[in-house]
């Protein structure tokens, strides 16, 4: 098994974009390759990640990228596990450069949507979740969510106000990022007093439709020392399933495929929740961001809230989260969102976070998940 | 291989099909084909009540295409009485939160475009 | 790096079906888990294979297959590579195995499409072409292969009548298929006299749009040793690329991405063209069996409607090609196709093709591509 | 970058915007961002005469959503002349193989929603 590494990373800004899906697929795939400092000839596979090409009616993807980085015969496939497809397609490129099979890969996660409008995305998603008895049933994604954050807030006595503070907080951090979608500072009276999405969800508790498009280069340990002095290792890589309808889990404020995922990645670096740095979560919707923060391990079960209130998830706090702005404030591309967590990662680790740097970070974690967490993978990275 | 018609028929009349295993006695919905419990392909059809209380619950008033002239509606999944079941449908007329508090009595009272419609008891 | 074997397999019938996309894709991987004689909880991960999903309501097909087999926890993923998403998915799988991430793994190919109508399904085929270059231009994909067809003719001489000859053989082999779509002898002059699609393409030039789903089990040698007689090896996979708009390429009576997979998969398994005593290959339309049959190696440039007219592809020829019927005569549900090919080799292999078995057959190829050949992968199996 | 607006406006022009490897001197459509032969980033961009020769072609009569009004037409691959460069588009009025030989001498006529347009020199 060779070691893998992230030799370089690239994104678009995240938001309502006007170019075209593959034209924002190639955007962030030049970026990411003159980031890793590679010609495209040296690239041997691409994982494509994207969930609704069809809205901007380009499927199959992968070859028209490779056809315009130049590099039309190398092979390309398309990966989907709804919001979590990036995370999901980097771990096949992990796989296969762990496996050997390929030297250097390019993953490159995509969606372009909002010229689509709230309607069909909304409708679209839904087909996400087990349509049968969720999406038919009139569920939406925010719906499903604000269903877990009913049952959360009711179970461990926590408030419309601690979800507030967990958009005010990923805002301030999406301030710093010049690549955010949802530039604006907030407080937790804007996010209180803004329209009802699905109750108990307010709209500044919901990510937004974005489009945009990251990308990362993949390689093994041998070509990134050869190579660069500019990468970092991933050192853990799970993977992890739920039962797909809300109605098919016994806890309802818990997500198991995270924890099957993040115990999985743990293992595989030989860490505990407590060795983390910083990490990237899926924030769909505020609810979010405290379930998975406990499901990872970085707090006990229904204390996240209080973590948050206590500001130990800020930049500066114990375990910084989501200082990229997250998918609340940096935006959710849903195909995209994955890799650009890892894009996130790279930066924070060799020192290209800027004003959102987390200081002395040395080990970065990502979290992403498909609809409600029915599908999730974690993936551990180490400086070098 | 039961389909979803007959467990739609059921639901009409105010029932759950459900598929007991018949190795351990683990109740599943009708979309299952192995026990999720011990493995076991073998099920008998066993048409349960279709009553119980609220887990937890939404009300939509951004929905999905078809449903903008039932907004706001609720979004809701129930606890089956008598078992460990869990299912999820449409319930109308829920305005305010205060109008479904959790553990309210509720049941299966038909299905049609708009999924497994649930109502108070 | 472990051998990998195919344990399993299972397909629903090709066709128009009622049942929904989820309850085709169960049966097919019902099937594959009970002719493989294992349980589902020895199963470690699901590959799914699809292009619409958004067709039948459902993407993120992964978790409602795994929480439907009672294995919630299990972690799944969906692949698309236009047409050739199930052998991309396949090669996925292949891969984690061969690299020692799992043990077990089900590979479930399903498409169900027949249901939204011709217009629906041309348009959003389409999405699956350069679509900037090809679909935006009115190509449809029965057009984009009527170009390859005519330049064929063209440059070799050949017929349409050579064309009908491909459709016939693979209606012969289909008649002997229980599963297939088109089970219908049909002669050339029935092709002659069907309806124009896209000139020089008729309607019995076309593989038919298809409902289906088919899964196979792939496992450890190590596994299927200490388990089973009934299994086969694979012993050869490639994949390939090629530029996604057919003005991109050279020569436009052949596919780069085909050569380029059939020879790393042929590298991989010491063997040349001559060793393979049957191939289910990209039939989408009759065209593409002569393109393919040359690019793997099987005939020189130009010569393989000479083979065809002599019947050397025929079940009982020097080399079958499409046993199955093929795409043509067996049906094309996109997302299953490259499965359905793995499929029918296990049954070849394990004594379980009937009526249609080829005689004497150790080694098989499978190859199947996305689009006009813009993704491809090839498989090389052998009997055990 | 280029955009394939600019590449639009050409082709309305009866133009291709083509990039040229700055280092081997490949040319390349518009949509390309790495010299498919050397590598190379670096383009500078050449406005090309939209002329040449049929490569191949076909005549759809089942088409894709709102194509129906222009049933049959072509699809065409052409060869630009005095280059390697092929480009692809729609030809109307095409309505039999005889209407149209290989090797037939053809222009770029337009862009609009059926893509480029190409006719008969
Ligand atoms: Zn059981
Ligand atoms: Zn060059």
């Amino acid at each position: 098994m060779e070691k893998v590494c992230v030799l370089g990373a690239g994104s678009t800004k995240y938001g309502k974009l006007e170019d075209s899906i593959t034209d924002i697929a190639l955007q962030a795939s030049v970026d990411a390759i003159e980031s890793a400092g590679i010609e495209p000839k040296q690239i041997q596979a691409g994982y494509i990640s994207n969930v609704f090409g069809i809205a901007d009616k380009q499927v199959h993807l992968g070859p028209v990228i490779m056809s315009d980085l130049g590099i039309p015969q190398v092979p390309s496939l398309s990966i989907e596990s709804a919001c979590g497809s990036g995370s999901v397609s980097f771990r096949e490129a992990f796989a296969n450069v762990a496996a050997g099979f390929y030297d250097v890969v390019l993953a490159t996660g995509v969606e372009k949507v909002t010229h689509t409008g709230t309607e069909w995305t909304t409708t679209y998603f839904s087909y996400c979740s087990d349509f049968f008895y969720e999406g038919g049933a009139g569920a939406s994604f925010p719906g499903l969510f604000a269903s877990m954050a009913r049952a959360y807030l009711a179970e461990f006595k926590a408030t419309e106000e601690d979800l507030a503070m967990v958009a005010v907080k990923n805002h301030d951090n999406g301030l710093l990022n010049p690549k955010a979608h949802l530039r604006k500072k907030i407080t937790v009276d804007d996010v209180l007093k803004s329209a009802v999405v699905a109750s108990p969800l307010k709209l500044y508790d919901c990510c937004p439709f974005s489009d945009g498009a990251s990308a990362v280069i993949l390689c093994s340990e041998k070509f990134a020392k050869a190579h660069s002095k500019n990468y970092i290792e991933v050192i853990g890589s799970g993977r992890g399933g739920s039962p797909a309808a809300l109605q098919g889990r016994d806890h309802i404020t818990e997500i198991p495929s995270t924890k099957i995922a993040a115990q999985a990645a743990y293992k595989m670096a030989g860490l505990t929740p407590k060795d983390i740095d910083f990490a990237e979560v899926h924030d769909c919707f505020t609810i979010a961001e405290l379930v998975d923060s406990e499901d990872l391990g970085f707090f006990e079960k229904g204390k996240a809230a209080q973590a948050v209130r206590e500001g130990r998830t800020k930049l500066n706090g114990d375990i910084a989260i989501n200082p990229s702005g997250g998918l609340k404030s940096k935006g959710h591309p849903i195909g995209a969102t994955g890799i650009g967590q890892v894009a996130e990662v790279f930066d924070q680790l060799t020192g290209k976070a800027g004003e959102r740097t987390v200081k002395d970070a040395k080990i970065g974690l990502t979290h992403n998940f498909g609809a409600t967490g029915a599908s999730c993978a974690v993936h551990i990275f180490k400086s070098v | 291989m039961l389909s979803k018609e007959e467990f739609i028929n059921n639901a009409k009349a105010g029932k759950i099909l459900a598929r007991k295993c018949t190795k351990c006695g683990h109740l599943h919905l009708v979309t299952t084909y192995f026990c999720q419990n011990c493995g076991n392909k073998g099920f008998e059809n066993v048409i349960i009540d279709g009553k119980g209380t609220v887990v937890t619950y939404t009300i939509i008033t951004v929905p999905p295409a078809g449903y903008e002239k039932y907004v706001p509606y609720a979004w809701v999944v129930m606890k089956v009485d008598n078992s460990e079941l869990r299912i999820s449908g449409f319930m109308a007329e829920i305005k305010s939160p205060s109008d479904l508090p959790l553990g309210t009595k509720i049941k299966i009272a038909g299905h049609d475009e708009r999924g497994i419609i649930l109502e108070k008891q």
